[in-house]
């Protein structure tokens, strides 16, 4: 009797849920929309043309590198400042062992990417296995790595690289590469939604509505073609966007199907409980800095190949704007919470607000004053809407 | 003037997906001591949160009438300020802070301009005198057991002016001893007037101490008598919706071989010596109670076999056989040695997290496939593991921060049953679990040591220990004072063991 | 192998957006608003291209190089006639002026010059030469003595170069042991919070010996100047400085800074108004001067720094109109004032 | 019985308790003193001359105001990234107040400080009653604050004040001032200390041994004198290192004694049972907003003053320096911990490390490594030597 009806609420309870979950993920969204939609307005449309859009993409890339590692970091509980200063180190010795010393792309990117991965290396030993707090042993991080650029660089500007090197922050897919890689991700969409419920109908588990889950998948198809066609309207995708994408499968996957992902979340959740459950806490922060590393030497690389050069102040502050990023994508600075696509929106937002306001030519100084009114304000739309759907 | 201290009527408060309260409709008279009663998660502390206005006016639905007044409360100051206290099922003590500034949280004495800490000091003296607690008020709280805080909670509330006191599962982590120790400052506190409402799933208690009972059934009302015309089963079966015979499924079992042995254990941490040369068994099959008092070492001594306990361990642990080396919890794991702590908001879930993700987190391995979590696969297992364990939740996505206590209790437990462990050391298992449900853990306990693993119940209720094991190991100031084979032991003689009396029992261990 | 022509078509309408004040569109990029010089520049600038029938779009990029190609991106999408970039980084820009010259939209780099790629236009004082007037100044008034240098931001390109100069001349009066420099420090930001914590510091380890400080920038003076006056040194350590902030001059006619190095504004941001225009009309420029970026021999036009000290501020701040003889004066007693113009 | 039991081992538990206590705040004083050890030898001892003490105090003035406040605001579980900013804007308010519009400096401070606790007010605001979390809310305000200087400063740099407020930052106390005030302080500590043991013994609490209590004071005096005598033997104390003390005295005061005080401390340790204790989370976080605001101010005015101007990009990062002043002190960023004595050390810390390399003339960009190193082992020996005594 007792167990009857608690079924029965459950059903009913599931549904509301379910929606309210689905809700969650997207009332950043919402605060997204309305932001694209006061800056088309005010330029006349041009801030959602195909030229402005696959500039947006571009501009975002650097930042939403280092968000997508940021998340992991403060989802572990803890706050990387030293990715602006890494940035621009391992951008800098990338383009020294080019400029200087004539090293071809493909040696400088793999040697950058693990003298990056060795700087994350550094920064998590102290804070996993010395105990220093984040905050100071990144701290620590971007003042020695800035002056190691310095130092190295001598204050001058390195430029310019070779072609290939270039290429990467400045060029674009062919057309039809595009198109075939948006099927691609469809059909795999589509098998594994397919797989999925093959798979849950198996396991005998309760299956979501085929509506529902076929509905979604139209929804996604169709925006990837609509984004794809908007950019091959233009010169196609750009690299940079194309390694953002990558990244971020890559890294979702991480997070949700592996069991580091699921570490980091329960160490940053509750670490005592973590480590009762027999997880490794220190391996698992260091872990997650040296990955950080690794994606602030491509976010690096990404850089210097976009400007074409290594300059002394590159990456100044870019740890504020990946950690706003994450903040907007509702990544709680206390730990356990966020997720990259969250922190991808959050980065996109930012980058828009940018990309709108220098559309609009607004005065400097407003763009400063704007910019932090609307911060606040996505950020405010996005919390007072969770919490009206909750 | 109206003689109900408190009437709530047709209260209906409903959370995301949840009604947890359904035209509830509940009176208390004055000056009496009314139980309140009900399986986990029927409603009992989300009805007392109206109350006292965490949940503040407007977010529900019916009125509230104190003394015959109807009142809306928008915060919980203007609760306190009508004369109404509560103790939180969930403690809410500040870590860092001291026991003194714990206890004038929210006083008056606090209130007004400057703090005096003498005085403070003094105040938080007299008043940890006044329910038994003799330590110094300036240590910050988070130095003390559960059960200590407890006891500091309780005082915390006797501070302010009251007239309605209501106590949410008050006695969840405290000592027998402690316990009658309460049920004296309750009927004082009756005798001076105050009305008071008692929350607890420990029948026994309720009995003793209450004048009339309410019982809730999925957030409604099933009924209010008079303590007199009430016994213990038939409270049961207003809670659970059907009759429950005895309290302790014990079936003798199989007995087998040595599963666990640990012999000449000492822990040190910094020159203290936290427990001296602790030896015992655990056999397959076997359920072995552990008792003792408050602050006995019984928490220490197995959150140090499992790897989770700091300091430096001397002795010998040997399981199926084989000496092991356990140096942290994954090694313990590996081992096929689980571990319930008492303390599971900070020990034993990520209280942000979904059930799901907690039920497995101790047992990826289970749920991977190809080195990657098969989320289909860890959802079949949570759904299995949780069902049996009976887990009342809306669905398994939601975070457990959003369970009852109970029911987070049930989630713990189904976190480590689902990864097979050989030696399941239990702290405390039902620790603020209701009567139908902690039948279903008693089953699930027997089952388990059916199939052969051995057990450790880590218990303060006397009656489970004895009703449920086999064996009965007694600790006290860090040691293993004695043991007894279920038919030899009692109340009596355990009580005696961890208060350091009775020599002979001590020549018992093995 | 991209087909870049069908971009503005599609995208549509950005391109000459038919006149509604000017005729022809000109995208300004400025490299910050931080530094008082700047504003000037953006001022008179947009001032002198109005008047010869332009619009101009302004964007400043707050001293970050990446900042700054993405505004350029974006005022090419909108479609202008001409670029005015005044640039963070000489080297970091050339694939976006890549980007502009693949659709024809000239290029006229202002103050900085843009390294590696087609430019139209070079409109600039030179960097170096402002160091060497800086110690030329300098090593005139004490031919010999301790040294100070107080360098701009360690991040800063320019900073560097403005260092380059001033070694030109200070070096070989080291090497001559005529001159010892005491000490080295660079100002973060170009702050002169920072600039006055190593002066007061520098004092304080030489005891006050020190005969003159190499500032790189009025604003990294004036720090510098605060420290001297705690001291009561100000006016009796020679200090250099550059851009004619109005605070820097009046501490010259006031005799706490030696000097400035002025770099005629208005005379590089009309001549930019008019290159600019000329290049959005899609006319000829001439000049006398080349310079070499690395990739091309870019047209440059080639404007004089002045030296500005409490002997010639009248005929050179106060004449341009810079600042006004009031202001410059304000703090000076009416009797000591020189003569008003 | 068991009571008698429970009472012996809590007896053994709280001398070391107390013992451990004592330890704690002072780790963090060796790191000082062997920093000021190795500084002094490198320096040939003009690291501690007397003439340098007084320039280290005065440089450390600005930021050690600006840790006060941010150690409330951390306590509290919040974060304050607009406070550069809001030093440079207000800091340019009040130099245009007066030199623009020829105010008198009373008046300048007066309104300056009122209009920082405003925009403290309206950040915390956001925070308190609006729910964005102090990242954002802060982050807003520092785009804010610093485009509305440049919008009302034009990018001029604006200057010089007035003689009244110029002394704000670079004046000094008289000697005698100096000796009657360290007079003044020693004999409050020691009537505080008698009328406290009094009172103890008159409510029956436990007394702590007098050797102790008295020995204290007499370090703490010793220490007083030395310093006033050091600073006398140059110019005398600072204005600034003045206003910072009372400062500090004032918020320590605040801190400790006033039930607003321990609130904020309850917040940021646990605002769940904060709240169900019936303490008013949103009154307090916005107070304490407001608090920042007005200690920013007051930072404003002391290096505007320092400065004898006001600059477009004054107090640049100088929320970073804050904030790292606090943890170094210990303050921790999750909340409910932290002591501002230990963010003034933290600041000192950081002074001196500047201090000490610009004295040795380090080329820059060492300077910047060695500083981040200094950081991180600095925090290093602090902590585990708190491990070790715990
Ligand atoms: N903040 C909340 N958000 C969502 N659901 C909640 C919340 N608090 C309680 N609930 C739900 O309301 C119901 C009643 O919970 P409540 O805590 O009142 O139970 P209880 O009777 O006190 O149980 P227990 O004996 O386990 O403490 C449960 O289903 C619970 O999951
Ligand atoms: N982190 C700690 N710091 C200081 N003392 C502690 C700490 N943890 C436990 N103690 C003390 O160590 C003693 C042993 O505690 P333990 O929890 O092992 O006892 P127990 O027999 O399990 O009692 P309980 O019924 O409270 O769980 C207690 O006095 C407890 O207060
Ligand atoms: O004019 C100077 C500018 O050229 C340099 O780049 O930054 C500092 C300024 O003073
Ligand atoms: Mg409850
Ligand atoms: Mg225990």
């Amino acid at each position: 009797m007792q167990n009857q009806t608690s079924t029965n609420i459950q059903d009913v309870k599931e549904k509301k849920i379910s929606f309210k979950f689905d809700l969650q993920a997207y009332t950043l969204a919402i605060a997204l929309v309305l932001i694209a939609a006061i800056f088309t307005f005010f330029t006349d449309g041009e801030f959602l043309s195909s030229r402005n859009l696959s500039n947006l993409f571009t501009q975002m890339s650097v930042i939403a590198v280092l968000a997508i590692g940021m998340t992991l970091v403060i989802v572990a509980g803890h706050i990387d400042l030293s990715v602006g200063s890494l940035v621009g180190l391992t951008g800098g010795i990338a383009a020294i062992l080019q400029v200087w010393y004539g090293w071809n792309t493909i040696s400088v990117f793999v040697v950058t990417i693990i003298i990056g991965a060795i700087f994350g290396l550094w920064q998590g030993w102290w804070v996993a296995y010395r105990g220093v707090p984040a905050f100071i042993a990144t701290l620590g991080g971007m003042l020695i790595f800035r002056g190691m650029l310095i130092g190295i660089s001598q204050g001058q500007t390195v430029a310019p690289l070779e072609g290939g090197f270039r290429q990467l922050g400045n060029s674009y897919l062919p057309y039809s590469i595009g198109y075939i890689l948006a099927i691609i991700g469809i059909i795999s969409l589509l098998y594994y939604t397919i797989r999925n419920r093959q798979k849950r109908s198996k396991l005998g588990l309760e299956l979501t509505s085929g509506v529902m889950d076929y509905g979604k998948i139209t929804i996604y198809s169709l925006f990837i073609m609509v984004i794809v066609y908007m950019l091959n309207r233009y010169l196609g995708i750009p690299v940079p966007m194309l390694i953002v994408v990558a990244l971020a499968g890559i890294f979702i996957f991480i997070s949700s199907k592996t069991s580091f992902g699921r570490s980091v979340y329960a160490i940053g959740g509750n670490e005592e409980a973590a480590a009762l459950s027999g997880i490794n806490i220190k391996r698992n922060v260091l872990t997650v800095f040296i990955l950080m590393g690794a994606l602030t030497a491509i976010a690096g690389l990404v850089l210097t190949s976009r400007l074409n050069a290594a300059t002394v102040n590159a990456g100044d502050m870019y740890e504020l704007d990946a950690i706003a990023a994450c903040v907007i994508g509702g990544t709680s600075l206390m730990g356990g919470k966020g997720k990259i696509v969250g922190s991808l929106i959050g980065a996109l937002i930012m980058a828009s607000i940018d990309n709108g306001m220098s559309m609009m030519n607004i005065e400097t100084f407003w763009q400063f004053i704007v910019k932090g009114l609307i911060l606040i304000l996505a950020v405010w739309v996005d919390i007072s809407s969770k919490r009206r759907a909750a | 003037m109206s003689d109900y201290a408190l009437q709530m009527k047709e209260i209906t408060k409903e959370f995301p997906g949840v009604r947890a309260l359904d035209n509830v409709t509940f009176s208390v008279h004055k000056g009496e001591i009314h139980a309140l009663c009900g399986e986990n998660g029927a409603g009992k502390s989300t009805l007392m949160k109206v109350l006292s206005g965490v949940h503040p006016y407007g977010s529900y639905s019916g009125d509230i009438y104190v003394d015959g007044d109807r009142v809306a409360f928008h915060s919980i100051k203007e609760s306190q300020e009508a004369g109404i206290s509560i103790i939180y099922q969930e403690l809410a003590l500040i870590e860092e802070m001291s026991v003194a500034e714990n206890l004038f949280l929210s006083h008056d004495f606090m209130k007004k301009g400057l703090i005096d800490y003498n005085q403070l000091y003094a105040e938080a003296q007299k008043w940890l005198g006044y329910i038994g607690l003799n330590i110094d008020p300036r240590i910050p709280i988070s130095k003390l057991s559960v059960g200590k805080q407890q006891l500091v909670e309780i005082a915390k509330s006797l501070t302010k002016h009251i007239d309605i006191l209501i106590l949410d599962e008050p006695t969840a982590s405290l000592t027998e001893s402690d316990v009658e120790l309460l049920m004296d400052i309750l009927r004082d506190l009756k005798s001076k007037g105050v009305t008071c409402i008692y929350i607890s799933h420990k029948l026994g208690e309720v009995m003793e101490i209450a004048d009339s009972v309410t019982v809730l059934r999925d957030g409604q009302t099933v009924s209010t008598d008079p303590i007199d015309e009430l016994t213990e089963e038939k409270i049961v079966t207003k809670m659970v919706g059907r009759e429950l015979t005895h309290l302790f499924p014990y079936e003798p079992r199989n007995i087998g071989e040595n599963i666990l042995e640990v012999k000449n254990y000492t822990v040190t941490d910094r020159d203290k010596t936290v427990i001296n040369d602790a030896a015992f068994t655990l056999k397959k099959g076997e359920i072995l109670g552990i008792s003792g008092l408050i602050g006995a070492g019984r928490t220490e001594l197995f959150t140090s076999l499992f790897g989770g306990l700091e300091g430096k361990k001397e002795g010998t642990v040997l399981i199926d056989g084989k000496e092991v080396n356990i140096k942290r919890p994954a090694d313990a794991i590996e081992a096929g040695i689980a571990y319930v702590s008492e303390d599971r908001k900070r020990f034993g879930l990520v209280m942000g997290m979904d059930i799901q993700k907690n039920t497995t987190l101790a047992a990826l391995n289970k749920v991977m496939k190809n080195q990657l979590i098969d989320s289909n696969l860890e959802l079949k297992k949570a759904e299995e593991i949780t069902k049996r364990m009976k887990l009342k939740a809306p669905n398994l996505e939601v975070a457990v921060e959003q369970l009852s206590g109970g029911n987070q209790q049930k989630v713990v437990l189904s976190k480590w049953i689902l990864n097979e462990p050989k030696v399941l050391i239990l702290d405390e298992p039902t620790r603020g679990i209701d009567v139908g449900a902690k039948f279903e853990i008693y089953k699930i306990i027997n089952e388990l040591a059916e199939e052969g693993v051995g057990i450790v119940l880590i218990s303060s209720e006397l009656p489970e220990v004895l009703g449920m094991s086999d064996r009965i190991l007694v600790m006290s100031e860090g040691q293993v004072a004695g043991e007894y084979p279920r038919h030899e032991a009692s109340q009596e003689k355990i009580m005696s063991l961890a208060t350091g009396g009775n020599e002979d029992a001590k020549s018992n261990v093995y | 192998g991209q087909d870049v022509a069908n971009d503005d078509s599609d995208s549509g309408d950005s391109n000459n957006d038919g006149g509604d004040s000017g005729e022809y569109t000109i995208g300004l990029s400025v490299s910050d608003l931080q530094l008082e010089r700047w504003q000037h520049d953006r001022d008179i600038f947009t001032e002198q291209a109005e008047e010869l029938g332009a619009e101009v779009l302004v964007q400043s990029a707050n001293g970050d190089s990446a900042k700054q190609l993405s505004q350029i991106e974006n005022m090419l999408s909108q479609g202008i006639d001409a670029l005015v970039i005044i640039a963070v980084n000489s080297d970091s820009l050339s694939s976006v002026v890549d980007k502009a010259q693949e659709q024809g939209i000239p290029v006229l780099a202002y103050d900085r010059l843009i390294n590696n790629t087609t430019i139209d236009a070079y409109v600039s004082f030179d960097n170096e030469r402002v160091g060497e007037m800086q110690a030329e100044y300098l090593t005139e008034k004490v031919p010999s003595g301790k040294y100070f240098l107080l360098g701009g931001a360690p991040t800063d390109n320019n900073a560097q170069m403005f260092r380059d100069g001033q070694m030109n001349i200070i070096q070989p009066l080291v090497d001559s042991g005529d001159i010892e420099i005491i000490g080295d420090q660079w100002a973060e930001g170009w702050q002169s919070s920072e600039a006055l914590n190593i002066i007061e510091n520098a004092l304080t380890a030489n005891d006050n010996d020190i005969d003159a400080i190499v500032a790189s920038n009025d604003s990294t003076a004036g720090g510098a100047i605060q420290a001297l006056e705690a001291q009561g040194l100000a006016g009796e350590v020679a200090i250099s400085g550059q851009d004619a902030d109005l605070a820097g001059v009046q501490r010259i006619v006031e005799g706490t800074q030696s000097m400035t190095v002025y770099k005629p504004i208005k005379d590089i941001a009309t001549k930019s108004a008019e290159v600019a225009v000329q290049l959005a009309k899609g006319e000829e420029i001439s000049t006398d001067d080349t310079v070499n970026n690395g990739s091309m021999d870019v047209p440059f036009i080639k404007l004089d720094p002045i030296m500005v000290d409490k002997e010639n501020v009248i005929d050179t701040i106060i004449a341009d109109g810079f600042h006004s003889y009031d202001e410059v004066y304000e703090n000076v007693p009416e009797g000591e004032r020189p003569p008003r113009p």
